[in-house]
């Protein structure tokens, strides 16, 4: 079976030095180890920004698409081969600004993937503009005064639209994240893990310390339930003082491809295509 | 032998559906079809027609005049009265002829007959007053009434035999008002000719059972009129050929699942109208760049934006040509006809896969939505080029997916081989897909994606010249216009006037030599062009440096019909030889 | 004089900061500078440069060579050891000269200085190391440290004095140190030259600014390089000229947004590159049918796709004149240079008002973000066109906004007047903007929107043509390639070959007259083009039916140098002579 | 002031007789005239779809925009003239399909405009494809086999996102409409109306009398309080024997142009724009 170091590349990040992308990178490596895969089953959709680089370095079919655009790409992956495991790696400006229209969908469709968000509230890689999750009032390059919109909270949009893995990690804290990603890959459905990842060159306010400081673990609390979406929700608009991570919220929902008929036997790229018939379609024509 | 006729209405009174209906009554007579719909863009009220055309020879296209028109309203009369044959008539719901006889020519005939009481007495719905029309019809033109029984018997038996039965009820009270009331018919004779059974297909399903028939098994689409027939027809056949059919959230994603489907290894396509594939357009340069072959139906419209959502133009030439940003191979083939359709998806995905490209099939309302009769559609083999298989992976050691070769294509695989991982990748890249800005690199990479381009050009057969080799006047066109022009030569035929066409079906990579040879050979080129800028005879001009003499051009969101083509040749010829 | 000096190391080592200081140093001792930054897609680690060109006379762009190179790394010598001039030298941190000179030829002198120490001796971040290293380019040049110590001040005042202070202390340190070590300084001599204070402008910069002059208030775009320089420089000044400044959450919306802006009577301008205007493309067409005003700066780089995301490239030019479904009037212009993008703005958005189209202001990575010193910018003055005022809509009782005039051009308003409520349409539609399917009417509407184009053709300066009237050879261009051309005019000068080159910044409506004429009477024409497929050379001939004689072309993703162009010239012409 | 025969023209609506846009349009005209607004004073952008036309019927500025995008233009109208007073007409393809990252999006800003929803459930212009809040397993022209997704809640996506007004009406009861739509463009902020619009010729499940079976006023229910954010939400998930109407959820937050310093003293348009000076940016430059 396939270990962390299998999932090495011999590229060298280009990340800044101290970057939360390195530690997301760390517990993924090791969530796949985990996860049973080997490199060639996998397959891992990034999106543009700082993130978008990580398939570089992860030794497993990738595929760097464009900007927001990640989930339709692995969607039609995944419909026409849902034997490989899929994994998107976006951004929060790429999942949930660009990109927000096809999460909305894609959790409808509970499509069996696992999303993972590199959410460092901030568009880093256009060096340090506003993001859908930069907080009310921080200001960046597009918004010197300060931004004027709420954050969009990725949690409740999840538990609104359906996705039935709905889990927040931290970058800070690989082990974590590890088995974060790994449970959300076990997962049948769609799993959502927003991160939380300091960017130490643009992001001064969400760093390292202002998260060491807040995050505390669900699977802590006692009496807390994955399983209660009242619950989850409660938890997912907490933000301040203290920070929730980890698993908020699960639940059993036939996927997307058990609904669709024609993919019950097998996947649609195993059929073969040659000599296909096309005689009896031809008599609804006469 | 040659029929024109018409059914016009409200939307809502099921004029697609019948003129459906009649051509299927011929086609099964042996007699080949041509329909086509006009309607606007609503659901309900506003002026349908449907305008059938048949004959004992293939059938282009519809023409400019009339020989029977059904008026389902009295606005029909008025808005087509001018479209009359000399010879024509005119079959309205009612019972008596009006004292102003609608203000139309005497030598037209009025036939009445109460179409709502027909359908009323049988407790019919008010759709079906179509049905009772067609009847109507067979009897004014001697046809066998016959066909239609059999042919409503299979339309309906799916619902249930009261449906069969009331239809067959209503036809065949049409039939009998009309040889009761009009036993000499209308002077009209239309007879069945052989028994060849010609399928009625149009654009669309064409294009589908091609994309069916060449193993596409994914199909993804945001509705868009007039491409919308392709997601209906595949969607309802999805189970008989375990196909995958999504309708998407939006244009955007509609193609970036077709490149995830066909990265992942299937043959993959999508289809909008301008408007959406303006949104698919970042996406397409994804696929160029990943090297992911695509198919993609373009069915054009009347634009800019929404424009005429439901009329037909061919304005979107120049901008399938160009769009996204940067420079990369791509094919653009404008099929003329239904059979062209069909056969240019077979090509398409051939193309797609043998090239990694992505093929731009560029159709238009006029030709997705009209019908014409087929007798038989010939498959094309499928041929997926470089595609390497378990056995050669198995061997493989260090797969380079984007390999810098001398033809510009690189071995492609299936993801999903231990010894084939690797990175597709928008960014520029190495020959492993890694990223690399090195400027060394970034030429090659450029050299070798367009070099696929010289083999394409070299693959792609020449345009296809109808006519005599040498004409008075040599037209040139692309698309859906053929039906016309085909029309327009016989016409001028009769006119003294020979004519040869030059169909360019295969837009891109352009084919300069044949062009060349055709034009500097000519003696009077015209264009002829459903849009406003003569986008083809620029296209021309730049690829050979040749101008075109003169331009037919019509951009009012109408198709030609042969007689308007036929005359500004004879008015273009006759002002030169003045 | 002439001097071009390249800063080179790791991204994050403040290497574009540095060029800047270096330029506007110079700029303010009266030269002439022109700089210009390579830095891959990433924040951190992979290598930057920037090379600064001085001179007393006007710099049009960077050159193949360098007089100076500051070394902030070893790889830097390694990557550009070959492009040093004969008698170049090279400054790097450390103490010693290596041994082997890092493989540098002996010509080369080399000046070792300890960056990191002296920052570090005053506690400074690592950052200030360029400081440092101007100080010591300065002393080796003999330049006036004075006005780097002003600038300094200057720059930092809005920090802190310490931050002053610490920066004149670093500078000074390394000023000192190169005067105490090399008294003899490089060999080279810059001096300041008068007392005209240039500015050192973008071509991002100088667009805001145009817009800024232009009365803009309204600017929404999503980032992306190379535009988003425009973004953040408006963002900056919005409370200063009362914008609004909106970061939208896409490019769909980015100009959504700015076209509900001018149709609600502001001017509105958004930004961005090739993917970004990708998604802008169905907007495009809703600006052109509801003929809402619209400027639009696309700045190319290298596709397709996210291709090399911070490159350049000249790739689109087609794109953006075929952009969305239909043909509709639209105007492009792609500025040359720095003051031209100024100016471009201001015509950009009289245009855009006077003939209610898009315009698009078409540029590049190496015009956006490079700088060029520019003595002062002529405002545009403020043409809004037909624009009715309220006392005009106050007399008017049956407005038509899309009146159909001989022009083309149908009176506008600012709606929210009692007698000028109307609807902006995507769908075709009546002179009062209801929906209209008539053949007719929607063929006038085709006429009256593209009626348009003939009177902008009209207005549109024609192309200038540099150097002599008679020349051995005839450059075509547009956009940033002007800089390299006009310097390799010089470089060729001095080798016996007299160049003429005609620039064609207003690209569509095309200058067809004037580009005919030169290039009917050029003895060899040569076009010169960032891009691998010669996309101007088959404008030109879809225009005027010419084929230009031969083509530059280069595609890696960077500039031309002027040294390359006057080769490639000199090759062509030499092969021709032969 | 303006009545609300003053809010017709003289075109004749094009939709199937029975269709639920008329209910809309006649509740919009009396909302209208409720509203004190006169037509010049008005702007109604309309998206692509049989609602689209809604803007031929309506004397008031109008603006029949793209597919999906009503959004964005009613932005830059309304930060260019924010004394305009702005609505927009969508569908349920248009505004919960393909628009809705603009959707979410628009919330976050709590920009001062209604947003009115003709939700049939389907596409109907286009004949009847599947829409966004389409029920799971409802066959449609593009799902002959049923939907397999679960439907969009827009209500609880507009809770997670900020609109500020928060409503369903009913096309079967213009009375009750015309109350929402006009109160909805009273309030200060983004307002949300949803209107179960029946389509009588496409969409045969959700018809007038599915409706009138169902639906049940929260104005009635003793104790329900629209500042109450949980009991909303739980209401938003209410959808089966009984389905409620009327206004879900309202809170009083500033708007986004109560937020752009440059907007305090007057709309974008009114400020001149001839001989700006920019003398004082150049000295940056020097
Ligand atoms: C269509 C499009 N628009 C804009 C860009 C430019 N762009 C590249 S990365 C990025 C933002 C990245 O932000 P995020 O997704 O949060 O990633 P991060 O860099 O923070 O990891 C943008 C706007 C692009 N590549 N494509
Ligand atoms: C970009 C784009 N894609 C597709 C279409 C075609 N289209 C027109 S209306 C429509 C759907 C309408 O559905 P909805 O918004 O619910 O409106 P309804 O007709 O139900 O009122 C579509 C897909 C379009 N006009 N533009
Ligand atoms: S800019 Fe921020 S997100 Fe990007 S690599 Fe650096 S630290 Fe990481
Ligand atoms: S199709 Fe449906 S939504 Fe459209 S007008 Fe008819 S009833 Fe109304
Ligand atoms: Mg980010
Ligand atoms: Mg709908």
């Amino acid at each position: 079976m396939a270990e962390s170091k299998d999932f090495r590349t011999d590229k060298k990040p280009v990340w800044c030095p101290g970057c939360g992308n390195f530690g997301i990178l760390t517990a993924l490596r090791g969530a796949l180890a985990d996860s049973g895969y080997e490199p060639h089953q996998l397959m891992i959709v990034s999106g543009i920004g700082c993130h978008g680089a990580v398939i570089q370095y992860v030794n497993a079919n990738g595929f760097h698409s464009i900007h927001g655009r990640t989930l339709p790409v692995a969607t039609g992956i995944h419909l026409a081969n849902h034997e490989l495991c899929i994994l998107t790696m976006v951004g929060d400006g790429d999942g949930y600004g660009i990109g927000m229209g096809h999460f909305i969908h894609a959790m409808r469709r509970n499509l069996d993937m696992t999303q993972i968000v590199h959410n460092n509230k901030l568009y880093s890689l256009t060096t340090g503009q506003t993001s859908p999750t930069t907080d009310k009032g921080r200001p960046t390059k597009s918004t010197p005064f300060g931004v004027i919109e709420i954050p969009v909270n990725p949690l409740t949009l999840a538990l609104s639209s359906g996705a039935t893995y709905i889990s927040r990690g931290f970058a800070g804290d690989p082990p974590h994240l590890r088995k974060l990603i790994a449970d959300a890959m076990a997962h049948k459905g769609f799993a959502l893990v927003d991160v939380l990842q300091p960017c130490i060159t643009f992001n001064h306010a969400n760093t390292n310390a202002f998260y060491k400081e807040r995050v505390y673990k669900l699977e802590d609390e006692t009496g807390y339930d994955p399983g209660d979406r009242q619950a989850a929700y409660e938890r997912a608009l907490e933000w301040g003082e203290r920070i929730p991570i980890g698993l908020f919220y699960r639940e059993s929902r036939p996927t997307y491809e058990d609904e669709v008929v024609t993919l019950k036997d097998m996947p649609l790229v195993k059929r073969p295509i040659k000599g296909v018939d096309i005689t009896k379609t031809l008599e609804q024509f006469l | 032998m040659e029929f024109s006729w018409m059914v016009g209405g409200e939307a809502g009174f099921g004029i697609m559906a019948s003129g459906l209906t009649l051509s299927k009554t011929f086609a099964r007579g042996g007699l080949h079809v041509f329909d086509t719909i006009e309607y606007p863009s609503l659901i309900r009220g506003g002026h349908n027609t449907c305008m059938v055309r048949t004959a004992n020879r293939e059938v282009h296209s519809h023409t400019g005049y009339i020989d029977m028109l059904v008026a389902l309203n009295e606005e029909t009369i008025h808005l087509h009265k001018d479209e009359m044959a000399q010879t024509g008539c005119i079959l309205f719901d009612g019972m008596h002829e009006p004292e102003d006889r609608f203000g139309v020519h005497a030598d037209i005939s009025l036939f009445p007959i109460p179409l709502g009481d027909i359908v009323k007495d049988i407790g019919g719905r008010p759709i079906m007053r179509n049905t009772a029309a067609i009847g109507a019809t067979i009897a004014l033109i001697g046809y066998d009434l016959s066909i239609l029984e059999d042919l409503l018997a299979d339309m309906f038996k799916r619902k249930s035999e009261d449906v069969v039965r009331d239809n067959i009820h209503v036809a065949r009270a049409g039939y009998d008002f009309m040889m009761d009331n009009h036993p000499g018919g209308s002077g009209i004779i239309v007879k069945p000719q052989d028994n060849y059974r010609r399928m009625v297909v149009t654009g669309n399903e064409a294009v589908g059972l091609g994309a069916l028939s060449a193993g596409c098994t994914f199909y993804s689409a945001y509705p868009m009129t007039p491409a919308s027939g392709i997601l209906h027809f595949l969607a309802a056949e999805e189970r008989n050929y375990n196909l995958v059919v999504k309708h998407t959230e939006d244009e955007l994603a509609a193609i970036l699942m077709a490149i995830g489907a066909s990265h992942a290894g299937v043959r993959a396509m999508t289809a909008s109208s301008g408007g959406g594939f303006s949104l698919m357009v970042e996406a397409l340069g994804l696929a160029a760049m990943t090297e992911t072959p695509l198919v993609i139906m373009e069915g054009q419209r009347p634009g800019p934006s929404t424009g005429l959502a439901t009329r037909t133009e061919q304005g979107d030439l120049r901008f399938v040509l160009h769009a996204s940003q940067g420079d990369f191979p791509r094919v653009v083939i404008a099929p003329g006809d239904v059979e062209e359709c069909f056969q240019a998806a077979g090509h398409a995905f051939n193309l797609a896969e043998k090239y990694q490209v992505p093929v731009i099939i560029l159709t238009d309302k006029f030709l997705t939505e009209s019908h014409k009769t087929v007798l038989a559609f010939e498959p094309v083999p499928v041929d997926r080029g470089m595609l390497l298989d378990e056995a050669h992976l198995d061997r493989i050691t260090d797969y380079k997916r984007y390999e810098i070769t001398d033809s510009g294509i690189s071995p492609r695989i299936i993801p999903g081989h231990r010894n084939g991982v690797f990175r597709a990748n928008s960014n520029e890249h190495d020959e492993y897909g890694f990223d690399l800005e090195d400027p060394l690199n970034r030429t090659a990479m450029m050299d070798k994606r367009m070099r696929k381009l010289e083999q394409i050009a070299s693959e792609l057969p020449e345009p296809h010249l109808y006519g005599p080799q040498k004409a008075d006047v040599t037209l040139l066109s692309w698309g859906s216009t053929k039906g016309p022009i085909l029309e327009a030569m016989l016409l001028l035929k009769n006119n003294n006037i020979t004519v040869n066409f030059l169909q360019i079906m295969n837009l891109h990579p352009f084919p300069l030599e044949k062009v060349t040879r055709i034009m500097k050979r000519a003696t009077l080129t015209i264009d002829v062009e459903n849009n406003k800028t003569a986008q083809l005879a620029g296209l021309i001009r730049e690829h050979t440096g040749l101008k075109v003499d003169e331009k037919i051009l019509k951009y009012s969101g109408r198709p030609f019909t042969p007689e308007e083509i036929a005359n500004s040749v004879a008015e273009v010829v006759e002002h030169g030889r003045k």
